[in-house]
């Protein structure tokens, strides 16, 4: 029986702007199990990095909770946030602006061990350092390099070295490979399951890209304009997809093989934005099947099957 | 767009206000007594006493300065000091000069900067662009009055092709816009071209060139009207430096604006025209922001449907 | 690259000492002529006001009145000729140095220090406290600079320490508005949020990522305003509202000499020369800088 | 007329820098049948931009210049041509469709007048007539007819994207050079506009080269695949050949990196090392350095071009003497 790490309950989060609210973050619920991957999927602007950082509180939750090893994190306090910040951290998608251009290597993945005091003593945290170098795969001799001096994948690496450089337990990757080329994005990939397998971690893993979140994660979320629409245990969810969306949604992928041909689904309309919803299902203006109680009605997340959760009035026909 | 401009128009109120307000303590700081400027040495005690208590002298700065307020919105702005007359009058009298000197200056800036800006961008790093840029900053560099200086040794005293000041006729109008256009000139040159190099290495221009677009073309219907959004933004800054330095240009060319007024004012210490000089220039200026944010609306799309 | 080599190398590589980025924007720096000529300029100035008394003496060549002397066109003893009151004028440029590099220096310091702080805050914490800030801006960037200096020294009165007021005064909204603007397009970059991510506070965050960062237009900004602050005490100084006589100014040995412009031309000429000269050297290098600083702009 | 659409031959551009020379694109050849679509292959930096470029005759000049070879479109010689004469061609016989719909379009001219642009240049035609084109190809490319008075930044990325197509096509040219142009979109747009191409393609019977780094993509649309590597295609062949029997270990490498959507246990192998320094590109193979199955000769020798078909080659040592030689990973 292993045991949940994280737990999101009613999260929203709202956002102003001149046209009105924007609920980029919409009543939303998961849990993830220690050591496990939870990936979560949409396209822009769907909320999934929005998700990401207010679990972090690098945003500030407009309702709701976000429950980390039995703690509402919502509630602690300056001091609070900085012990849990030790075990929660985060990657970033870009890793040409997420480190800082006047930093070396070094110093970037020395710096919160530092700030933490996790490792006072000058040497011994140098050594900490190297250690980290290591362990992502980056060659000692860029210790002293800038960022901007090193290709994408490395920087990355540099990224991961310094979310590893606590007593991290938990990792919010936000889109850690998108900005890669393929080549370079199967090494960091492997790199992440690896770390997840030796240090026993635990990830959220925000995507874009349907097949990597196959590849990596245990269960997968998918979200929708702020809503979480449809998440089952990545097999199932590849297998037997039920929401419209997802359908579409992994019939979209090109896929790099002769045989096999999908049925490709081919939406209407565009993704637009989640300001001042209706009470109706978000993507009902694009779906195919879409009802009449599918535009006058928000459907709930509901289970269909073991651990299958879906946000669909047409399911159950 | 109406709703823009008049959104624009009212933006500006507050910033008047401020305005009026920042000026008017500023110049209640001077050192000294009106009343006994106004009444001359001979004055006696009592006289003057009865002078600061019938023009509101002895109340808190900010009464005086709601009262003020209260005659500027009635347009009147009070009576100099020096010469007794309406402020209001002389200013009506100089601000005329003022402008034309500095419309002038800034059409000559800007029909001089811009072409030479858009060929060094094209041409960047050629000889033209080189020399074209180092002129521009010696341009920068030089102070108006000292160049209106070595313009009048050269082209009045020397040549004798223009006066060397006052205001009469078209003739006497350019030496002082061409000594004020020099530096607006240079420096509205450089953002055409840093503007112009920006905006050539945009995606867009590609598209265009994709399209078969002759080279020309690209330059004038693409690049230029992307360039001249930034360029746009210093030529309203440039036109308040304009004004500032028109305080210069008019003193050395004995030009009768405002600017020469405020100068004469300062040294006079007849304070209502200071105060109503600084007011006329900076509501010129606010008028010059606006024309530039109407212009900007017209000129870029994504502006005026923000507020259609 | 085996193993055992890849330590030794590192070995080596730690022993050496990083390369710093300020040593990598000299480099940059020194492949521009134009800016190299600027600074060899300054430097000169520099050389002048340090060291001034060694070059002419104030009260003897500078200040004191020569009447036997006066309007001598520059020869041997006087190589920029003398004025209207038989001074010498190299020794008044000389002296004027001071003035103008040390006026300028000062008030763009008044200016960055205060401005810069205003604009950090409001470009930092955004909301209501940069709205605040930014209105009450708006009223002092209404009124063009020079005006603005102009009513200030007006105001209090001309004197050296007025006109560093006046000057720096009215150079806040500038500076304001400019480190503002690189506050913010560092702000919303994601090391900050990195910075955050790691437990840093803002005071760690300010300090350690978003000032390093933003310096670069900060600095050419400034070097820009110190030459722009030159222009501007020569001119107050020239309509008679900065430094006053007979202290030696470069503006006001202007507006000294401007009566004798028909016959004695040089007396204007070469105390414009010098205001130019110091202008453009500062000028030079604030472009040269921007170049070197911001390598993408190549 | 042969049924060649493009040919290039020996291709060499190289970007003149402070800090040296970039040998971008070095001795590339590729042909382009009528009517086909060629699917160009590569990673950050393999030199497929260039190529395209090279093709417009777009290559910014400085740093850009194309030092040798021979690119011939539709019969004529492309190097040879004045800049008169390729502006009569650009957008007529040859247009092109870049990366970023966001910034591909002009923000102060209205959509309308941006496709109406091309189609008066080259069709010598009036405002009107153009306009009222302009609007029927923005019906094609399913964006309503009575937009066409908006501006760009009135539509969303995809419909950009749309926008972008439409002016690539309003002058019906033989060739169309696609460099990435779904990889700005989000998936179910991405499936929408390259749904778009492929009925377009059809529709107006022209060639294209198709610029990915997305092999997903290519399976999609494509005729024919190259890949191309550090400034050569190092494989080409049919979609078939390439698909069924790679030969180019980095081809091999390629397809391993990629998470298969359909069996998540399978391990991902990705290529070990990164692409060589462009600066300073190595005597023998390129790939060299990176490659599983390398040999001493390839790092002294140019691997020779061995052809499998008419169509299928590859640049290799390995099948040098064995031309039946198999990859260890073989194919999924």
């Amino acid at each position: 029986m292993s045991e949940v790490i994280l737990e999101v309950k009613n999260l929203k989060k709202y956002f102003d702007t001149p046209r009105g609210k924007l609920h980029a973050v919409d009543d939303i619920n998961f849990s993830i199990e220690k050591g496990k991957t939870l990936g979560l999927v949409g396209e822009s602007g769907c909320g999934k990095s929005t998700t990401g950082r207010v679990i972090l509180r690098l945003l500030e939750a407009t309702e709701g909770e976000v429950i980390y090893e039995g703690v509402n994190i919502n509630h602690l306090d300056k001091e609070g946030m900085r012990r849990l910040r030790k075990e929660m951290q985060i990657i970033f998608q870009d890793p040409f602006s997420s480190l800082d251009p006047r930093m070396t290597v070094s110093e970037i993945i020395e710096e919160p061990i530092k700030l933490n005091k996790i490792i006072e003593d000058p040497k011994a945290r140098f050594e900490r350092v190297l250690e980290l170098m290591d362990l992502v795969g980056l060659s000692r001799r860029l210790m002293n390099t800038y960022p901007h001096e090193l290709d994408g994948g490395r920087r990355q690496r540099i990224g991961i070295a310094r979310a590893l450089s606590l007593d991290t337990k938990f990792i919010v990757c936000d889109e850690p490979v998108s900005a890669l080329d393929v080549s370079i994005q199967a090494q960091i990939l492997n790199l992440l399951k690896e770390l997840q397998d030796k240090l026993g971690l635990t990830y959220i893993f925000i995507t874009h890209d349907l097949s990597v979140v196959n590849h990596f994660s245990d269960d997968i979320a998918v979200m929708y304009l702020g809503k979480l629409i449809e998440k089952a245990p990545a097999e199932m969810l590849f297998t037997n997809p039920i929401h419209p969306y997802t359908k579409a949604l992994l019939s979209a992928i090109p896929r790099p093989t002769l045989d096999k041909k999908v049925e490709k689904i081919i939406l209407k309309g565009e993704i637009t934005s989640p300001i001042n919803p209706q009470n109706n299902c978000r993507f009902s203006d694009r779906c195919n099947h879409a009802e009449e109680i599918c535009r006058s009605q928000e459907p709930a997340l509901e289970e269909v099957a073991p651990g299958h959760f879906v946000a669909c009035h047409l399911f159950k026909k | 767009m109406t709703k823009y401009i008049l959104r624009r128009i009212l933006m500006m109120i507050p910033v008047m206000l401020g305005v009026t307000l920042l000026v008017f303590f500023i110049i209640s700081l001077t050192p000294g007594d009106a009343a006994s400027m106004i009444l001359g040495q001979e004055a006696t005690e009592e006289s003057i006493a009865e002078l600061r208590e019938e023009m509101g002298l002895n109340d808190p700065t900010i009464v005086q300065y709601v009262r003020y307020m209260g005659d500027l919105f009635q347009g009147d702005m009070g009576n100099s000091y020096a010469t007794g007359k309406t402020v209001n009058s002389e200013i009506a009298q100089r601000f005329p000069n003022t402008f034309v000197l500095t419309v002038s200056a800034i059409f000559l800036s800007v029909l001089i900067s811009i072409p030479i800006g858009v060929v060094s961008a094209t041409r960047q790093y050629s000889i033209f662009d080189n020399v074209g840029m180092i002129i521009a900053l010696v341009g920068i560099s030089m102070p108006s009055f000292w160049t209106g200086l070595l313009l009048i040794i050269a082209f009045s005293l020397k040549l004798g092709w223009f006066p060397s000041g006052g205001m009469e006729g078209f003739i006497s109008l350019i030496l002082p816009a061409f000594t004020l256009a020099i530096a607006s000139t240079a420096s509205i040159t450089r953002t055409t071209r840093s503007s112009m190099l920006e905006v050539i290495r945009q995606d867009y221009i590609n598209t265009a060139k994709a399209k078969g677009v002759t080279r020309n073309v690209v330059i004038r219907k693409h690049a230029l009207k992307n360039a001249l959004i930034p360029a746009i933004t210093v030529i309203g800054l440039e036109f308040g430096i304009l004004l500032g330095g028109a305080v210069l240009t008019e003193t050395v060319f004995s030009w009768p604006g405002i600017g020469r007024l405020m100068v004469e004012s300062i040294q006079r210490k007849d304070t209502p025209m200071v105060l109503g000089s600084v007011i006329v220039f900076a509501l010129a200026f606010s008028v010059v922001n606006l024309i530039i944010d109407i212009l900007y609306a017209f000129i870029d799309p994504r502006i005026k449907s923000n507020y259609s | 690259m085996s193993n055992k080599s890849e330590v030794i190398a590192t070995e080596n590589l730690i022993k050496t000492k990083k390369r710093s980025q300020s040593a990598d924007v000299w480099r940059r720096l020194k492949k521009s002529p134009t800016a190299m000529i600027g600074l060899a300029i300054i430097v000169l100035f520099l050389f002048m006001a340090l060291f001034a008394p060694l070059i002419a003496d104030y009260d003897d060549e500078a200040i004191k009145m020569n009447v036997r002397e006066r309007l001598q066109p520059p020869s041997t003893t006087h190589i920029f000729g003398t004025d209207e009151f038989g001074r010498d004028i190299f020794a008044r440029i000389v002296w004027g140095t001071r003035i103008s590099l040390f006026v300028g220096l000062i008030s763009v310091s008044i200016a960055l220090s205060i401005g810069g702080f205003l604009g950090a805050i409001a470009g930092y914490y955004g909301g209501r406290l940069d709205n605040a800030i930014m209105r009450v801006l708006d009223v002092l960037l209404a009124i063009p600079t020079i005006l603005l200096a102009i009513t200030i020294v007006a105001a209090l009165g001309a004197s050296v320490l007025n006109l560093m007021i006046a000057v720096g005064v009215s150079n806040i909204p500038g500076f304001a508005r400019v480190v503002r603007a690189a506050v913010l397009s560092v702000k919303d970059e994601e090391f900050i949020e990195a910075a955050r991510a790691i437990g840093a506070n803002d005071f760690i965050i300010i300090v350690r990522h978003v000032l390093p960062n933003s310096m670069a237009p900060i600095i050419v900004f400034a070097t820009l305003k110190v030459a722009s602050s030159i222009m501007g005490i020569s001119s107050l100084s020239f309509i008679g509202l900065g430094v006053q006589p007979p202290t030696p100014e470069w503006g006001s040995m202007l507006a000294g000499g401007r009566a004798y412009i028909r016959d004695y031309m040089y007396i204007v000429m070469f105390p414009g020369l010098a205001i130019v000269m110091a202008v453009l050297s500062l000028n030079l290098i604030g472009d040269g800088l921007r170049d070197a600083l911001d390598p993408k702009l190549k | 007329m042969s049924d060649k659409l493009l040919k290039i031959e020996d291709l060499v551009v190289q970007y003149i820098t402070d800090d040296g020379i970039v040998e971008a694109v070095n001795g590339l050849n590729i042909t382009v049948d009528r009517g086909k679509t060629l699917g160009l292959v590569g990673e950050t930096g393999a030199g497929k931009t260039t190529t395209a470029l090279s093709i417009m005759r777009l290559i910014p000049h400085p740093p850009g210049k194309i030092i040798s070879g021979g690119i011939e479109l539709d019969g004529m010689d492309l190097l040879a041509l004045n800049e008169q004469r390729l502006e009569k061609i650009r957008g007529d016989v040859v247009s092109m469709i870049f990366q970023d719909p966001m910034t591909a379009l002009n923000p102060v001219i209205t959509v309308g007048d941006q496709i109406a642009e091309a189609i008066m240049i080259h069709q010598k035609v009036g405002q009107a007539q153009a306009s009222q084109k302009a609007r029927e190809m923005l019906e094609i490319v399913g964006i309503p007819g009575n937009r066409s008075n908006e501006y760009p930044h009135q539509f969303s990325g995809g419909m950009k994207q749309r926008v972008v197509i439409a002016i690539a096509l309003s002058c019906n040219p033989k060739l169309l050079i696609a460099d990435e142009p779904t990889t700005a979109l989000d998936v179910t747009i991405q499936a929408q506009v390259l749904e778009l191409m492929k009925s377009l393609k059809v529709k107006f019977q022209m060639g294209m080269v198709l610029i990915t780094h997305d092999l997903g993509v290519v399976a999609e649309v494509c005729d024919d695949v190259a890949i191309m590597y550090a400034g050569r295609i190092v494989e080409q062949g049919t979609l078939e050949e390439v698909f069924t029997e790679v030969k180019h270990p980095y081809t091999e490498g390629l397809f391993n990196s990629i998470p298969n959507i359909d069996d998540r246990k399978e391990k991902l192998k990705p290529i070990r090392g990164l692409m060589s320094d462009p600066y300073n590109l190595p005597k023998g193979c390129s790939f060299c350095d990176r490659c599983d199955y390398a040999m001493p000769v390839c790092e002294t020798e140019k691997p020779p071009k061995i052809y499998f078909s008419d169509t299928h080659f590859v640049e290799c040592h390995l099948y040098r003497d064995q031309q039946d030689f198999k990859l260890k990973g073989g194919m999924k």
